[in-house]
């Protein structure tokens, strides 16, 4: 269907303060995104991974070259970091061909950033095509190298009740944060904290500070917002409906399909 | 202690190998007798040789089904046969249905000429975007792949306004209309309370709750709303989560279910199918 | 450089189909519409041979290396010509000869589609396994999750159901409390998250289109 | 030491559990359980979609058309497969025509080909006449576009070889307007492409037929009439077989077994669950007493 005024309005209420907030954050403006608590989880595990001195183990699921995946590379540089700062060993499996030199840089680089390059092993970063033999390669890693943390970071499909539970085995915290609406029960049951479907890319912004990704959070709060306010004033209008004879059908209905 | 473990070992392995030559040497004695009976008493309008061989594939197909079973026990070579086969099986067939199923008819028969059609020689002008794919497999030339990466994704995004709006606002049938769900209703001439209403309280309430989950930018200290309903919000996607979980014992379970009923039905003939 | 020239192609790319959407019914576009969809069904369809060369170089390096487990990318191969030329058979060569509807009987519905349907039931072990060693009721969060879950499992099988057909009142048999939690609770929570991932997904498509995404891949290499 | 029974029961071998899993699945195959069932308003919304297509064909020349839109392989066949017989079935005897087509699995049309055979062999009913297969067409979003506005842009030939226009069925189907319903089976998403794009523009309505596991992702398309009725699983099959008569379908064959699977699962909660509990107070228990005895 063809846009009608109303949608066009709308569009434009809900991507102007996208593509503002976004070139206002590359300039410089401060922007705030409320602390999500399933990253101060992030530090809590890696914090144990120090104490045991066992390695951290990041899974990156059936993520593709999309904007999921680049998402879960941002967090994994993140993730490197950390692991650098504080001498761990950092294992990633990864499942797709595109996305496996991206990861490989990105830890590199992490622990280049901290001077620790002799740390870096490119074989801690594992290629396994494939949903099963993936998950089972994940579960041999967890039980092998003892892992102290499993980070679950980008689309998962069927594998994630076996990852979260060979994870809980083996006593690992786990931090998990997807979008895959279907598997989010498997975490919250198995994992320590669970970072729920749009908070993913929240907290992708949140740890990377990345202008353009903060700039689009302010601009996405802003619509659903907008949202937010029609559904409220379209809901009041339904009960007058009901409520005053005089009024006999829901203007925010007629104003929205005009 | 060494030497008891090991023992122990060499006992399972023993255990495990006993086992193994058991189920598969039934499973290929059942398989012969089988095929055998299909030999002698073929179905009505079958030759022996047709019912033989359509008894050998379905024990084909059980025997693959039992292996993929034994890696509840443990990983072994088997299973990783197979599932190699079964990636070569899945490339194979997808690669060679897109040729005679897409580009055969659309592109082939369109550039050569087939029955009703002239041949059209301005259609091998495709053949240059679509060698692009292949710059993917180089480290050197990987960008132009992404011409063809990111046109598609342009008019994904371009076509991304019409679906946004259309599934939020199509006349009547939309999810924002349709989220206005009266507290009231209307009966006899005076606005009255029934338990669809309450039901309607509910929907929106989880509805707000969950959205204003969704806010990442506002500040809670100074908001009177927002640090309850955001809390409410994600207590009220654990119920959406739970009604997932479900849900999701039964489709496991019916995978299972659907393997079962293949073993006793078509193969060993327990059940009537 | 490049850089400007796919900034340009994406732009491009995204105006038509936005511009469809804005202009009126009767505009020109609409003829143009199912002859740039030709044009697109077959390019995309060109990237048919990428999974086939991907395996090639992956497995035909073990072959040829002698890796460890080597018979397996043998398998694989071998596997993918058969199907390949069963289908290629099948449709070429017509009326199908009875040994090439044969062997593409075996290949594919007695074996690609019994060796998947069967991995994947695998899940239905796990799915028993970790009910008992991973779920754990660790918060409230979890406890109202597992209630839920519970009432709706009962709610959808027939001896769940027969343990309260003895109420009257029918509001309140598991399988209408189940179709309650469904159509009301997870329906609007449904709709939240959609709402949210609707303006994600306008956010995401106005940074590709006006190219103002950044990150590793979007910046290297170029 | 022995181990305390909280830990005891908290260390069951998982071979263990996976054999009574085996065992419970199977015994309802030899001990029917009764079923008593009630159809769920989604389903039955869609069959009665379908059935009022089927009065329409009665009486019309130009019938209307159903489209099955195939996205599942044969990973997910347990709850696709009989979704997809039910409604096959259903449209068999009723005399209303389908397609079947597919934009993502390749194996989709094939499976739903062999069903569609078997149900035709029959009620004696010939491909061609009474269904097509437009078989797989990788589409992207502007391939996808060009469909919804021209079918045969983009479909050129079935599965057979046999250009569209010449098979005989497609008398009725000039553009995606005379389809009447898109009958989407699927195991993962991509039904809201059909409520985006082509509904809005087209007026077709749109119903699924889905894996257990994304059930409960549509509910907010039920809610807005989006879509006009679901098969939700194995349950919602053996419901569609129940509606349409065909009992010795492999939906209701398997719903004896669920019970049992469904049992297991809870208990297998429960129990561990409870040795959870009672060895986390113990510990806290121990943490207390090292406390005290610290002082």
């Amino acid at each position: 269907m063809h846009a009608t005024y109303t949608m066009l309005i709308l569009s434009t209420l809900f991507c102007a303060p996208i593509v503002y907030f976004i070139l206002a954050a590359r300039k410089g403006r401060e922007i705030f995104i409320r602390p999500i608590a399933g990253l101060e989880a992030i530090d809590e595990a890696i914090g144990r991974a120090t104490e045991m001195g066992r390695p951290v183990l990041y899974v990156s699921g059936m993520t593709y070259l999309d904007i999921i995946g680049l998402c879960s590379m941002a967090i994994l540089g993140q993730v490197a970091k950390m692991c650098a700062r504080y001498d761990l060993r950092l294992i990633v499996p990864m499942t797709s061909y595109l996305l496996y030199p991206i990861a490989e840089e990105a830890v590199r680089e992490a622990y280049a950033g901290e001077g620790k390059t002799d740390l870096f092993n490119s074989e801690d970063i594992v290629y396994v095509p494939g949903q099963f033999p993936y998950a089972a390669a994940c579960v041999g890693i967890m039980h092998r190298e003892k892992v102290a943390a499993n980070f679950f970071f980008g689309s998962f499909a069927a594998e994630s009740l076996i990852l979260a539970e060979a994870g809980n085995q083996v006593g690992a915290i786990q931090v998990a944060g997807t979008i895959s609406t279907m598997q989010l029960p498997f975490f919250i049951t198995a994992c320590d904290y669970t970072i729920i479907g749009e908070e993913y890319y929240a907290a992708t912004a949140y740890l990377t500070k990345e202008p353009t990704m903060l700039g689009s959070i302010v601009g996405q709060d802003i619509g659903k917002l907008t949202m937010t306010a029609l559904i409220v004033l379209g809901v009041i209008c339904s009960v007058l409906v009901a409520w005053l004879s005089s009024v006999h059908s829901n203007w925010m209905i007629e104003l929205l399909e005009r | 202690m060494a030497t008891e473990l090991e023992a122990k070992d060499a006992l399972r392995r023993k255990v495990e190998t006993v086992v193994v030559v058991v189920i598969s040497a039934g499973a290929l004695l059942y398989m012969l007798v089988d095929m055998f009976r299909a030999l002698a008493n073929p179905p009505e309008g079958m030759s022996g040789g047709s019912a033989l061989y359509e008894r050998f594939i379905v024990s084909v197909a059980a025997i693959c089904t039992i292996v993929i079973y034994s890696f509840l026990y443990r990983e072994n070579l088997f299973y990783r046969f197979l599932q190699h086969i079964l990636v070569g099986l899945s490339i194979g067939y997808g690669t060679a249905v897109i040729w005679t199923q897409l580009l055969k008819p659309n592109w082939w028969d369109r550039l050569v000429g087939a029955e009703s059609l002239p041949p059209n020689p301005w259609w091998i002008l495709a053949v240059f975007p679509g060698i692009l794919w292949y710059f993917q497999l180089s480290r050197k030339k990987v960008w132009l792949s992404r011409i063809l990466i990111m046109f598609f994704m342009g008019t994904g995004s371009g076509a991304a306004f019409m679906g946004v709006f259309n599934l939020l606002l199509t006349p009547e049938k939309g999810q924002i209309q349709q989220s206005f769900k009266p507290f009231l209703t209307r009966v006899g001439g005076a606005p009255w309370f029934t338990w669809t209403n309450f039901n309607n309280i509910i929907f929106v309430v989880v509805l707000l709750c969950v959205l204003s989950y969704f806010f990442f930018s506002f500040r809670h200290e100074k908001n009177p709303i927002l640090p309850v309903s955001s809390k409410l919000g994600r207590y009220f996607l654990m119920i959406c989560f739970g009604t997932i979980f479900g849900t999701t014992v039964q489709g496991r379970m019916t995978l299972l279910i659907d393997r079962l009923t293949f073993l006793y039905t078509e193969w060993l003939k327990i059940l009537a199918s | 450089m490049r850089k400007k020239l796919l900034m340009i192609l994406t732009f491009i790319g995204g105006l038509y189909y936005f511009v469809y959407w804005v202009m009126p019914v009767e505009s020109r576009l609409e003829d143009t519409l199912a002859y740039f969809g030709k044009v697109t069904l077959v390019i995309g369809g060109f990237a048919f041979l990428l999974g086939v060369i991907n395996m090639v170089r992956l497995h035909g390096g073990k072959i040829v290396l002698k890796r460890p487990g080597y018979h397996n990318s043998v398998a694989l191969i071998v596997a993918m010509i058969a199907m390949t030329l069963a289908e290629l058979l099948r449709f070429y060569i017509k009326p199908t000869p009875d040994w090439v509807s044969k062997a593409y009987d075996l290949l594919f519905f007695h074996m690609r589609t019994p060796i998947d349907s069967t991995i994947f039931s695998l899940l239905a072990f796990y799915m028993a396994s970790a009910a008992y060693r991973a779920f754990r009721i660790k918060s409230l969060e979890a406890g109202i999750m597992m209630a839920v879950a519970v009432i709706v499992m009962l709610g959808q099988i027939t001896v769940g159901i027969s343990l309260t057909k003895w109420i009257p009142s029918e509001m309140l048999q598991l399988q209408n409390i189940r179709e309650w939690f469904m159509k009301y609770w997870n329906a609007a929570a449904q709709r939240g998250i959609l709402f949210g991932a609707m303006v994600g997904a306008l956010a995401l498509s106005m940074r590709i289109w006006l190219s103002l995404e950044r990150g590793s891949f979007f910046d290297r290499q170029l | 030491m022995k181990k305390p029974w909280y830990e005891w029961i908290q260390s069951i071998d998982r071979r263990i559990i996976y054999l009574v899993v085996f065992v419970l699945v199977s015994l309802p195959f030899f001990i029917p359980i009764p079923l008593p069932m009630d159809v769920s308003e989604q389903v039955q919304k869609l069959y009665n979609k379908v059935e009022e297509i089927a009065e329409y064909n009665k009486t019309a020349k130009k019938k209307k058309v159903v489209l099955f839109s195939m996205e599942w392989d044969p990973a997910v066949q347990a709850e696709c497969w009989p979704q997809t017989e039910a409604m096959a079935e259903h449209c068999l005897t009723r005399g209303v025509p389908f397609i079947l087509f597919s934009r993502w699995r390749p194996e989709g049309p094939t499976l739903a080909q062999q069903i569609a055979e078997k149900r035709a062999k029959e009620h004696g009913k010939k491909y061609g006449e009474d269904w097509v297969n437009f078989g797989y067409k990788r589409m992207d979003l502007p391939a996808f576009l060009a469909f919804i506005k021209d079918i045969y842009s983009q479909v050129t030939k079935d599965t057979e070889g046999t250009p569209i226009r010449t098979v005989p069925m497609m008398k009725h189907v000039e553009s995606i307007r005379d389809v009447d319903l898109i009958f989407h089976v699927t195991g993962s998403v991509g039904v809201e492409q059909w409520i985006q794009y082509l509904q809005p523009e087209t007026g077709v309505d749109v119903s699924i037929g889905c894996t257990a596991i994304i059930g409960p992702e549509m509910y907010p398309y039920l809610d807005s009439g989006q879509m006009v009725g679901m098969m939700e699983g194995l349950s919602g099959a053996a419901q569609y077989e129940r509606l349409v008569g065909h009992l010795e379908g492999r939906g209701t064959r398997g719903m004896g077994s669920q019970n049992l699977a469904h049992f297991w699962i809870i208990a297998m909660m429960i129990l561990g669950n409870v040795g959870y509990v009672f060895q986390r107070r113990r510990e806290r228990l121990d943490k207390q007493r090292v406390e005290m005895s610290g002082e």
